[in-house]
């Protein structure tokens, strides 16, 4: 996918990539055959980001019953990231993938590239700063 | 020698045991029981071998066969070494238990009457009445007139007879296997016979050992069978018939 | 001819230390395990008021006519009792496990054993074919009181030189000889210190979690069972099992060297799963079978420590929170407290109930020294670190700290604390019925919920899970084609339910849950797995198998694979239909021990967040969600449908909960059966009871 | 002289001479045919063929379920007993992959000890197809079979239930299946295993553990999985029964 989103500021990227308190984490679910559904609190963009696992329904045939879906409702997800991290154009970008009514499965690796995009993008805004600060 | 089982490396003693037990009888010189002074010549000598070496091979493949026991009883004996070692115990008893019984077979042979006066008469109902009916205590029955072996025992001793020729015959088969390739079918019949036999043989035993030897009132016949004598007196009231027969009077029955 | 049965049963009263045998005969009529286990402990158990730990308190072990014969997956060992685990009643219940406990206690010659009154010191139970002897287990004996659950088998196995080379039980040669190790359930600390979280532990990895018949153990001064068997288990009819076996792998099961032939989606489908992966957390592993079971989900490991035999929930107990804490999920911490778990023998379910719900009340400020929840483990540990975990572990195994409240399982600890009503209505601490923490989702898989609603447990019987719901919701979320579509799906489990034969039972939308198709589901679920699954010995991870990927019309073996096993086990014609009849007699005798323990239709009432917080997730909400994707039938239409979303409605709860009982010949008004649905089952004896208590339904 | 028995029989002897007569000469039969055979005639040698059929295990891949050792004692006898299989796979539950299994399966062994040393035949080379097998009736409970096995354990049981010897005969003797058995036929645990982890070969395999335990995952199946398919780099200690891990 072609860069989408625009270069945050520093501030910005301070903000989207903190860490909110458990109270307002957005709720991931973890649903594992034999213990059934849990949820995973996640905190942050990164948290997010590692907990989409890009997967196929040849991965759960060779694992047997010991792979577990990570489940999170990208409707949501753009919600989250609006109201919560403050970041409407991720948000923008998750809702139009989750408009396109495709599978979560197959929206995962887009989503995850999505923010893996936004997350690299923070990371080059802030480790100037970051070395500045260390120097 | 922890593997060597002898009914396999020495089976020849086991054919050899009759012949010998035969060769023995054809040598053998009998005498009759003979009333001398207050004493009566009961068994002579081969009389004894016979007994006791039909005797006490009888006891020791009991006890070991039992041990070994395939089809009618857990094996006493634990695995390898127990079996080898039992099964070797057998094995030398079989060899004394052929030479005894054959030598008495032959005997027998030789001298039908000896057989005959092993076999009940159509006295056997009421004589063994009577004789143990006074055992227990009916005080109205009369001491039979028994012959040299009582009613009870000759009928026993068709039992005996027949399970000893059962078990001989399977027993031999049983040891022709280790030599020759015998039927499964036949080895199938044969050796659930042999522990049939010996189920006979051993109810045959136990009632013999009771009879002959744990009642004190067979002692003197048991004295006997190391002696060869019984005392007169002791013939003269268990044996009536039998006393009738060596003075050569006729037979009275006190109840008759 | 042989009927699949041991001849025996075996009741040991450790407080007279005594040995009594009972004749299977009298008890074949209840399939075994937990049909049996109810009928001995209706018999043995005087007062069926006790609490758990109550001396009086009986508790059985065993499995059915199926376990040991060569019936594919059916290794299960069923236990009974009066269960510690139950809130805010410890009402009796049930649990089992894998492995080879059942099948080698049946070739020991004993059907089930039950255990009642305390031993004065720790004791243990050998059993040797026929030899039950009751051993020192303290330090003055074998020193088994105080090891954990692996360490104490180590040294049992030890005492029996158990060493995979032939071996003799007694001195004869005809004595009975084996390879194989004896097969022990025990107990660790946290069994031995009488906690409400306790499971039983089997070999590596088998365990029976739910329950908390760990703790019934410890409050025996039990140990151990260890049991070894070396007679045989007559089958009626050998070669129509042979054959049904042969048949049942051969067009059902997996194929194992025919990727092809793999099913499309296994994780959905019951009979025919493949073995669990090899490569478990990214370390070889071989699939374990339990006895003779073709499905081989057990794994162990190639390193100490890791969970060798763990294979399910428990080697899962802790993932959230790494996955929160670190972003990944690692053998090193889920394998090593898997293995901590089984050790302290723990229900797996209570590390991670407890973990969420203690995070959540951390994150609101409630939770530290002197605090509402007064403990240090936060300040000294990280949460989602394996320290924190295998800390918290120890301190409930060992009741320290604030392990002696977590130890009394959440409900009772929530309780103590205040908390109970809040927390289980936020769902911080999803306790959906009796205090047993949400495992699947009652608000979407109606079937599931109910059914642990009306009985005394999460019912974990995933017999219409794995099909109607992982199956679709696997496909569904990955985009992959549907092996069957929903119509079809109706079809073939409508073909399969007799004697209902109701497609619309498997009708899940929100008008159907609370119908009269729900309650002839409810009625059926139920009464297969009292009896095929938990009494008979058939195992939930393969039965009932209705669809399945292999055949041409994709219907599973379900409906006709029973009825051989039954023929060829027992030589009994039995179809399905009939199955489920002595499974609905199991179920009116299970609810007449709830009965007589107090139970009353009023108290039938989900976890408040049930009817409150909707099971899909909000921003800031915590859930217990999934996105369940289920058949329904609306508008005149079959169709595959995301029903997560919704909350249970109280009064149409309450509705349906008359409906079902009218269904099931009980009283609306209580829940009680009546004299004459038990008099038509042949249970007059337990209309008495119930009369007698006054609990007769009108 | 009490002997009365002196008459004569028709040819003259008396009965007395006869019995001696046989006595004698069968003592002297039996002695001298010992002698012919101990010294006369050579040692016989029995060449004992080899059998045409082989089971091949492989214990990476074994499940350690047990369904090979129930379907063998109850296609033999009807029940279900783990002693009574002639195929003992025998695993340490607190063992390590893969070393923590054993599948004892009988070698039929070109050369068998078990065969040589049974007294009766019963143990013996199935004429048709070579397979050592026992033949129960005439088993006489010796059990030198059992310890003659040079394998532990040992491969040929002693079946404590019907009081006789067993050994795998690769099923051509199940009463108890349908299925015809043998070296031609089925071979009820190579059909039951549900890994595959059994299988038949009518080659003689290498007469060492490597001949017996072999890599039968394929590729495409158990790579799938995650499974080792090569036994590269896996540390396979040699074949032998696991202890219960004592340590």
């Amino acid at each position: 996918m072609m860069t989408t989103l625009t270069k945050p500021t520093e501030e910005e990227a301070r903000r989207f990539t903190r860490a909110v308190d458990g109270g307002r984490a957005f709720v991931g679910t973890v649903m594992s055959p034999s213990a059934g559904s849990s949820a995973a609190r996640l905190l942050s963009l990164g948290m997010v980001q590692q907990f989409l696992e890009d997967r196929t329904i040849e991965d759960f045939r060779a694992a047997g019953l010991r792979l577990n879906i990570h489940y999170a409702d990208f409707g949501f997800l753009a919600q989250w990231f609006d109201e919560v991290i403050g970041d409407a154009e991720l948000a923008g970008a998750i809702s139009e993938l989750h408009a396109t009514g495709e599978a979560f499965g197959m929206l995962v690796p887009r989503v995850k590239e999505l923010l893996q995009e936004r997350i690299d993008q923070c990371e080059e805004v802030l480790e100037p700063v970051a070395e500045a600060a260390t120097t | 020698m922890a593997e060597t089982l002898w009914f396999d490396s020495a089976t020849w003693l086991v054919w050899v045991s009759p012949f010998l037990g035969v060769l023995a009888a054809g040598l053998s010189r009998r005498r009759d029981p003979v009333i001398e002074g207050d004493r009566i010549l009961r068994h002579d000598v081969p009389a004894r071998i016979t007994h006791w070496t039909h005797g006490i091979g009888t006891m020791f493949l009991l006890i070991s066969g039992i041990a070994l026991g395939l089809f009618f009883t857990p094996a006493l004996v634990s695995g390898g070494q127990g079996i080898w070692t039992w099964m070797n115990v057998h094995f030398a008893f079989v060899v004394v238990f052929l030479f005894g019984t054959f030598y008495y077979g032959t005997n027998t042979l030789l001298a039908t009457k000896r057989f005959r006066e092993h076999l009940p008469t159509r006295n056997a109902v009421d004589y063994t009445k009577r004789h143990y009916g006074l055992l227990l205590g009916f005080k109205k029955l009369t001491f039979p007139p028994e012959a040299k072996y009582f009613e009870s025992e000759k009928m026993a001793y068709i039992l005996a007879l027949a399970s000893t020729v059962v078990i001989i015959l399977t027993g031999l088969l049983k040891v022709a296997a280790h030599a020759v390739d015998i039927p499964a079918g036949v080895m199938a019949v044969t050796t659930p016979l042999h522990d049939i036999a010996t189920v006979a043989m051993l109810a045959f035993f136990l009632a013999h050992v009771f009879f002959a030897a744990v009642l004190p009132m067979s002692w003197p016949v048991l004295l006997s069978m190391f002696t060869g004598y019984v005392s007169k007196e002791h013939a003269e009231h268990e044996h009536a018939g039998w006393m009738a027969e060596l003075e050569g009077r006729e037979i009275t029955d006190s109840a008759g | 001819m042989g009927d699949g049965y041991a001849p025996r049963i075996l009741v040991v009263d450790l407080s007279t230390e005594t040995i009594e045998t009972l004749d299977t005969e009298e008890y074949k009529e209840w399939g075994g395990g937990v049909g049996m286990g109810a009928k001995l402990f209706w018999d043995l158990c005087e007062d069926k008021t006790v609490g758990s730990f109550d001396p009086g308190n009986v508790i059985t072990l065993g499995g059915g006519a199926f376990s040991g014969t060569p019936v594919p997956s059916a290794a299960r060992t069923a236990v009974t009792g009066i269960g510690p685990q139950g809130h805010p009643t410890e009402w009796f219940t049930t649990s089992n496990f894998g492995g080879r406990f059942s099948a080698m206690l049946k070739y020991a010659g004993w059907q089930m054993v039950a255990v009642k009154g305390k031993a004065e010191k720790p004791v243990w139970i050998d059993i040797r074919n026929d030899e039950v002897t009751i051993r020192d287990a303290s330090e003055s004996g074998d020193g088994l009181w105080g090891l954990d659950a692996h360490e104490t088998q180590r040294v049992i196995n030890k005492i029996h030189e158990a060493d995979g080379t032939w071996r003799s039980y007694g001195e004869s040669r005809d004595s009975g000889r084996t390879t194989q190790h004896p097969a022990i359930v025990t107990i660790g600390l946290a069994g031995e210190n009488m906690t409400h979280i306790a499971s039983l532990t089997h070999d590596g990895g088998a365990g029976a979690g739910q329950g908390g018949f760990g703790g019934v153990f410890g409050s025996k001064n039990l140990k151990a069972i260890s049991v070894i068997g070396t007679g045989s288990i007559e089958v009626a009819d050998a070669a129509e099992l042979l054959s049904a076996r042969l048949w049942a792998a051969d067009n059902y099961g997996y194929q194992p060297d025919d990727l092809k032939a793999f099913p499309i989606s296994i994780t959905g489908m019951p009979f025919s799963g493949i073995p669990s992966s090899g490569t478990a957390f990214g370390t070889a592993s071989r699939p374990e079978g339990c006895m003779n079971c073709h499905r081989s989900c057990h794994g162990v490991r190639n390193a100490r420590g890791l969970g060798n035999g763990s294979h399910c929930y428990d080697t899962q107990i802790y993932q959230t929170p790494e996955m929160t804490a670190t972003g990944k999920i690692t053998i090193d911490t889920q394998g090593r407290l898997a293995d901590l778990m089984q050790g302290y023998s723990i229900n797996a379910l209570m590390l991670d109930t407890v973990g969420y719900w203690l995070g959540q009340l951390h994150k609101k400020g409630l939770v530290g020294p002197g605090n509402v929840v007064d403990t240090d483990i936060f300040e000294k540990y990280t949460f989602g670190t394996y320290e924190w975990a295998a800390e918290m572990l120890a301190r409930m195994a060992e009741k320290r700290e604030i392990g002696a409240l977590l130890a009394e399982g959440p409900a009772r600890a929530a309780e103590k604390l205040g908390r109970l009503e809040e927390d289980v209505k936020s769902g911080d601490l999803p306790l959906q019925e009796w205090g047993w923490p949400h495992h699947y989702d009652g608000r979407t898989e109606a079937e599931w919920g109910l059914a642990s609603l009306l009985s005394s447990r999460d019912s974990n019987a995933h017999d219409f899970n794995w099909i109607c719901m992982w199956t679709v919701t696997l496909h569904t979320l990955y985009g992959a084609p549907m092996p069957v579509d929903a119509a079809q799906m109706a079809e073939i489990i409508g073909s399969k339910v007799a004697p209902y034969n109701d497609p619309m039972m498997i009708n899940y939308s929100d008008d159907a849950i609370y119908s009269e198709s729900m309650a002839k589901l409810v009625s059926w679920y139920v009464a297969y797995y009292h009896y095929y699954k938990n009494s008979m010995g058939l195992c939930d991870w393969a039965y009932a198998d209705f669809v399945n990927p292999n055949t041409e019309d994709k219907a599973g073996l379900t409906g006709i694979a029973e009825p051989r096993y039954v023929k060829g086990v027992t030589g009994r014609e039995e179809p399905l239909e009939d199955g489920i009849k002595r499974g609905t007699r199991i179920w009116n005798l299970h609810r007449a021990i709830f009965i007589l323990q107090g139970r009353h239709r009023d108290q039938e009432v989900y976890g408040q967040y049930m009817y409150e917080v909707p099971s899909l997730p909000v921003p800031g909400y915590m859930l217990m969600s999934s996105p369940n994707v289920l058949p329904v039938y609306e508008n005149g239409e079959w169709s595959y449908k995301m029903v997560a979303g919704r909350v249970v409605d109280a009064a149409r709860l309450e509705e349906w909960k008359s409906l079902y009982f009218e269904f099931e010949g009980w009283d609306p008004a209580t829940g009680w059966p009546k004299r004459d649905t038990l008099e038509s089952m042949d249970m007059k004896f337990v209309a008495d009871e119930l009369e007698k208590a006054g609990k007769l339904g009108a | 002289m009490a002997d009365n028995d002196t008459t004569a029989t028709g040819s003259g002897v008396t009965r007395r001479q006869f019995v001696t007569g046989v006595g004698g000469a069968g003592v002297g039969l039996v002695l001298g045919g010992l002698l012919v055979k101990g010294f006369i005639l050579p040692d016989h040698v029995v060449a004992i063929p080899a059998s045409e059929g082989y089971l091949l295990v492989d214990r990476v891949k074994c499940a350690t379920c047990a369904s090979c050792m129930l379907a063998c004692s109850v296609a033999h006898y009807g029940r279900a007993n783990p002693s009574l299989s002639r195929i003992q796979v025998a695993n340490d539950p607190f063992g390590l992959f893969p070393n923590d299994v054993a599948q004892n399966q009988c070698r039929q062994c070109p050369y068998p000890p078990c065969v040589d040393a049974c007294p009766t035949g019963a143990n013996h080379a199935d004429p048709e197809t070579g397979v050592r097998m026992i033949d129960p009736a005439k088993c006489i409970g010796c059990e030198r079979c059992v310890h003659a096995c040079p394998f532990t354990p040992s491969r040929v049981q002693w079946n404590f239930e019907d009081k006789h010897a067993q050994k795998c005969d690769l099923c051509k003797d199940t009463p108890y299946w349908d299925e015809e058995g043998g070296v031609g036929g089925k071979q009820i645990c190579v059909q039951v295993c549900p890994h595959n982890a059994i299988s038949f070969t009518k080659d003689i395999p290498v007469q060492t553990d490597a001949g017996y335990l072999v890599n039968l995952r394929r590729d495409d199946a158990w790579g799938s999985l995650g499974f080792p398919v090569s036994d590269d780099g896996m540390e396979l200690s040699p074949q032998a029964a696991p202890a219960a891990s004592g340590h």
